[in-house]
């Protein structure tokens, strides 16, 4: 009798339609909730009536280690953070490390910065278009997009040695200039790629079933998007044109011309055409860096030991997936008295809800797909 | 450093962050606008400006706890500010302070492009209310900082352990939390019945 | 020619057609990842005999090996039937599908019919893997594949009415025969798009697989299953390409029959028509994304059904007007 | 040939619907309701009905069964196995079984079937019933045919008519 009332109790609640709910447990290893999220759905038939994230799988205390070593040695920490777009976080750190004191970063470095960033994001970008497709069932593009994230993982490890985890920016520049084989093979792969992203877009843009399973579905009103906080491809699709690179430039973004593309329904489809455009745009702005590329040299002379003075400081970036920000509370010492990471991945996940419930199982994939979390930085 | 009259009352507090800012002439007119108006509307309560080097976006104003939800209502509503965004939401634990658990609240407005940081500064134990009715993003942000920090946010709808398990004991982000050893590891379940019910 | 005599002569043709078709599935499944692999970019199996060619038996020998997990919440004999009842039927069709002009195992009067008879029993064996596993998953997975193999199972019917009211007979030799004037896909192309798109729901195939869709339900039904019965639930779904594919050409492309002026064997024709129709299947799993599931029923009752049930009564007006 | 088919598949139904009947889980009862179903077809085979064989597993197998299965699927079966099956009718289920019986003897003991005079079709011999079967259904009977068939139209719309209220409410 015991057991009759347990299982009455925990999975056969009513809802308001009369017809017993079911409650999925989603994850935390399941095939498309990138990493280990832990979604709990309440489904009457197929259509989900209420939706809870179960994060912290991942979570490492990685702002309780900030705390206890020193500003250098937390660089290659940021790199587990988004881990699919590495240099990204290096160069988050390092801008906010750096506004503690006035050092004169060197042009080359900071094209370079901005250069390695661009192509983080289309590193992270590629990987968000395969899974994404992936789980909508197109299963093509996803080793398409692998191919070309390859090359990219190439240059970075031609450039610093590393593939994933690149550890790629020291504070005050570059640990050493990128190899002249670097230049070539970013020249090599911008030439390529505009060619690629257009063999993606033949396979979804105009398809009916993609256009179907993504119009429409997932939608976020622009103020709502403000409201949870969200921050960029998922903000810029509700039609915010706001984008940290132009609001607030750091690196070499002063002198790139670039277009922040923007969406106007704030669903998924939204989602994916303003980061298709964002990959054309990082093209264009490697182009330039290229091309503007100065020579001198890449990195400013640094004090031995870094000690900030005692201070407060917020400092974020455009990540890929969205905006990456560190505040850092120093003391005077040469460890950090607290370092808070503001997490683009952890705010959007928080709109999961308003944008699942409501909708049907299948599309609560789509959704996750589409807001393109990483749970490193998420928990942390 | 704010304004003469504010410092003055404020003395106990300041004395820390005086050091802050070796250059007090450049950023005495950071964030001006947005402190005159405060003190304009909010004639009772007291607000203490900072702001580090002269960066226009490291504007902090340290406010009372019971005026922080007005305050955030009224900037967030702002026909000039426009604060409508809450970019973050965290805290800082001073061990040693009259006032150890400091909360801050990132705001940022699309329109001006402009941020300023809300901090309050409580004791331990203290409740603050949530601004979680006003910015959705709140939500998440203020269950994390409970969980790791162990500061209740009164109004909540829905604080619980986000990042760390549901039975966990301690609040590790505090000071006083012990980095090696067993005693990080105290699982303590009636503690999460009672906040988080 | 006495009953002994005829017996042997049936048997030996049942265990020539068991034989080939499960090998031929087997390789269909090496067939499609080297087809999918090169849209993608890349080998695929290569490493197993030349070009991999020997992939099929090693997969096969692996699965074989492989432990049997039944899970202990499962109901055992349930589960254990499931896959046994997915692949029967797949393979009890094949008694009545014709192969060539002669090479065939049995002419049934009712073959069409006793096609869609057996074929629909594979959803059993669908429903009875998702509720025997005792996973959640598995359920959804088997709900969804009911639900759709019901629905599309009408529209696959409908859609082959027309051709049958062509060529008047459920024979399938003699709607090969009646198709000497000129394929039925001219004649009813409304019913051979239907057909293809319910085929394709009905073997739960890319841009239908919702019911095995791995990266919501986790492979659906079949979450549960390793071993010989995953091998079992892996061949069916071929074997049933394999069925719908040959009633498509026996119904649509006249079967055995070739273009006339190219002197070729019948055989020799119907396994190229069946090679194209199986590639078209491949080439859709590597390009489509996958529809959702309110949507598959949407495309189903408010677009295919009236659409063959215009095609029929256009069919009746023309044969009664003209013919 | 087809006498030991004939009672093969007959105590296969009497098997099969025996352990049916006999079965608290209901999902057992109904695969063995499917089987049960199989042994009819046959017997449908044997007696030259292979048109009737085949609609007989593609509607009653393939499709009715599918749908019973499906909703008994979403009901928790584990607590049905727990309730009582028997409920003290022992003793007027056995007096119907007699009854019945008795009935179903008092028929078929007389050995007189004037049908069986008309067999129209033998095994095999017959270049198929699925034609025969046609123009009479679509001549002789046409009037009865239409009936049924709007009689079967009438009841699907009452289904979703019923359905749909209970959506939207």
């Amino acid at each position: 009798m015991y057991e009759i009332e347990e299982t009455k109790s925990e999975i056969q609640t009513k809802t308001v339609t009369g017809a017993d709910e079911l409650v999925v447990n989603m994850g935390p290893q399941h095939p498309s909730t990138h990493g280990v999220l832990r979604v709990i759905l309440h489904l009457d038939g197929e259509t989900v009536t209420d939706l809870d994230c179960d994060i912290g799988y991942l979570h490492r205390g990685t702002e309780k280690i900030g705390e206890n070593i020193t500003y250098s040695m937390f660089i290659p920490y940021t790199d587990r953070l988004d881990y699919i777009a590495a240099p990204s976080n290096n160069l988050a750190w390092v801008t906010a490390v750096e506004k503690f004191f006035d050092w004169e970063i060197p042009i080359r470095a900071n094209y370079i910065r901005s250069m390695v960033g661009e192509f983080s994001r289309i590193a992270s970008h590629l990987l968000w278009l395969a899974t994404h497709a992936l789980d909508i069932g197109a299963m093509t593009v996803f080793l398409w997009c692998f191919r070309e994230r390859e090359m990219v993982l190439d240059l970075f490890e031609t450039a610093f040695g590393g593939r994933l985890t690149v550890n790629a920016f020291r504070l005050g520049g570059l640990e050493q200039d990128v190899p002249a084989k670097f230049l070539t093979l970013a020249q090599e792969f911008i030439d390529i790629f505009p060619s690629r992203i257009q063999d993606y877009e033949t396979l979804l843009t105009n398809n009916r079933i993609w256009l179907q399973r993504t119009r429409g579905v997932g939608v976020i009103s622009g103020e709502d998007a403000v409201d949870f906080g969200l921050s960029g491809p998922l903000l810029r699709a509700s039609g915010v044109n706001y984008d940290l690179r132009r609001a607030k430039p750091y690196a070499a973004y002063p002198y790139l011309d670039f277009v922040v593309p923007t969406g106007e329904n704030g669903d998924i489809y939204d989602r994916y055409i303003v980061r298709i455009e964002e990959l054309r745009q990082s093209v264009k702005i490697i182009q330039q860096c290229l091309e503007q590329l100065p020579d001198g040299p890449v990195s400013c002379k640094t004090p031995r030991t870094i000690k900030p003075p005692v201070g407060e400081i917020y400092h974020s970036i455009e990540n890929p997936k969205g905006e990456f920000g560190f505040y850092i509370v120093s003391d005077g010492s040469e460890t950090p008295y607290r370092v808070r990471i503001r997490p683009p991945s952890f705010v959007n996940l928080a709109a999961l809800k308003k944008l699942c419930v409501g909708g049907l199982l299948a599309d609560v994939v789509a959704v996750i797909g589409s807001i393109d979390i990483v749970l490193g930085e998420c928990d942390r | 450093m704010a304004d003469e009259s504010v410092q003055g009352e404020n003395s106990e507090v300041d004395e820390e962050t005086s050091d802050l800012n070796p250059e007090e002439d450049s950023k005495k007119d950071v964030g001006r606008d947005i402190l005159d108006v405060l003190e304009a509307k909010f004639p009772g309560s007291t607000f203490d400006a900072e702001a580090f080097s002269n960066f226009e976006d490291e504007l902090s104003i340290t406010l009372k706890p019971d005026s922080l939800e007005e305050v955030a209502l009224f900037l967030k509503d702002h026909e000039i500010f426009q604060f409508t965004m809450l970019v973050d939401l965290t805290a800082v634990h001073f061990p040693n302070d009259d006032l150890p658990l400091h909360v801050l609240y990132q705001l940022f407005s699309i329109e001006k492009n402009r941020r300023v940081r809300l901090k309050v500064r409580l004791q331990e134990e203290q409740s603050i209310p949530t601004v979680s009715n006003l910015w959705s993003s709140a939500n998440w942000m203020e269950r994390e900082v409970f969980d790791l920090f162990g500061i209740d946010f009164s109004g909540h709808p829905d604080l619980r352990r986000i990042l760390m398990p549901d039975d966990w004991g301690s609040h590790p982000m505090l000071k006083s939390y012990p980095l090696e050893g067993k005693g990080e590891r105290v699982y303590d379940k009636p503690q999460r019945k009672e906040i988080g019910e | 020619m006495n009953i002994a005599t005829e017996a042997l002569i049936a048997f030996i043709k049942i265990a020539v057609v068991l034989l080939v078709v499960s090998l031929v599935v087997a390789y269909l499944t090496y067939l499609e990842r080297k087809i999918i692999a090169h849209i993608q970019m890349r080998m695929g199996p290569m490493r197993v005999g030349w070009h991999g060619l020997l992939q099929p038996i090693a997969d096969g020998l692996k699965l074989f090996l492989k432990e049997d997990i039944i899970p202990s919440k499962s109901d055992k004999v349930v589960f254990v039937l499931a896959p046994i009842m997915v692949l029967v039927p797949a393979f009890v069709v094949y008694s009545v599908l014709p192969f060539s002009e002669n090479f065939y195992i049995t002419q049934v009067n009712i073959g069409l019919f006793l096609i869609l008879a057996i074929s629909s029993l594979g959803v059993f064996g669908v429903v009875m893997a998702g509720w025997a596993s005792n996973s959640k998953y598995s359920l959804l997975g088997a709900l969804r594949s009911a639900a759709q193999m019901l629905s599309y199972e009408i529209f696959l019917g409908f859609a082959l009415i027309g051709p049958l009211m062509l060529a008047g007979s459920l024979n399938m030799q003699k709607i090969v025969e009646a198709q000497s004037g000129g394929w039925f896909v001219f004649s009813q192309p409304l019913a051979f798009i239907v057909f293809f798109i319910a085929a394709l729901a009905e073997t739960n195939r890319v841009p239908f697989d919702l019911p095995e869709a791995e990266t919501e339900l986790v492979s659906g039904f079949h979450t549960e299953y390793s071993g010989m019965k995953f091998a079992f639930f892996f061949l069916a779904e071929y074997a049933n390409i394999m069925v719908v594919s040959t009633v498509g050409i026996t119904l649509f492309f006249g079967g055995w029959m070739g273009i006339p002026g190219i002197p070729l064997p019948g055989f020799v024709w119907f396994v190229l028509k069946l090679a194209t129709m199986i590639f078209v299947f491949i080439w859709l799993r590597a390009t489509l994304p996958r529809y959702r599931y309110d949507q598959l029923m949407r495309v189903g009752w408010k677009f295919m059904f009236p659409l063959v049930l215009i095609n029929i009564f256009l069919t009746g007006l023309i044969k009664y007007l003209f013919l | 040939m087809e006498l030991p088919f004939f009672y093969l598949f007959s105590a296969g139904i009497v098997i099969t619907s025996l352990f049916m009947i006999t079965r608290s889980n209901v999902i057992h009862a109904a695969l063995l309701l499917v089987l049960s179903f199989f042994f009819l077809a046959g017997l449908f085979v044997l007696a030259g009905a292979e048109f009737l064989a085949a609609v007989q597993v593609l509607i009653y197998s393939g499709g009715i069964m599918v749908l019973y299965l499906f909703s008994i699927m979403l009901m928790n079966v584990q607590v049905a196995v727990r309730i009582r099956q028997w409920h003290r009718q022992r003793f007027f289920a056995i007096l119907i079984v007699l009854i019945l019986g008795f009935e179903i003897w008092s028929v078929l003991g007389k050995g007189v079937f004037p049908a069986m005079k008309v067999w129209p079709w033998k095994l095999g011999a017959t270049p198929g019933n699925v034609e025969a079967l046609g123009s009479v259904l679509y001549t002789k009977f046409v009037f009865p045919f239409e009936v049924v068939s709007i009689l079967l139209l009438a009841a699907m719309i009452g289904a979703i008519v019923l359905a749909k209220k209970r959506i939207d409410s």
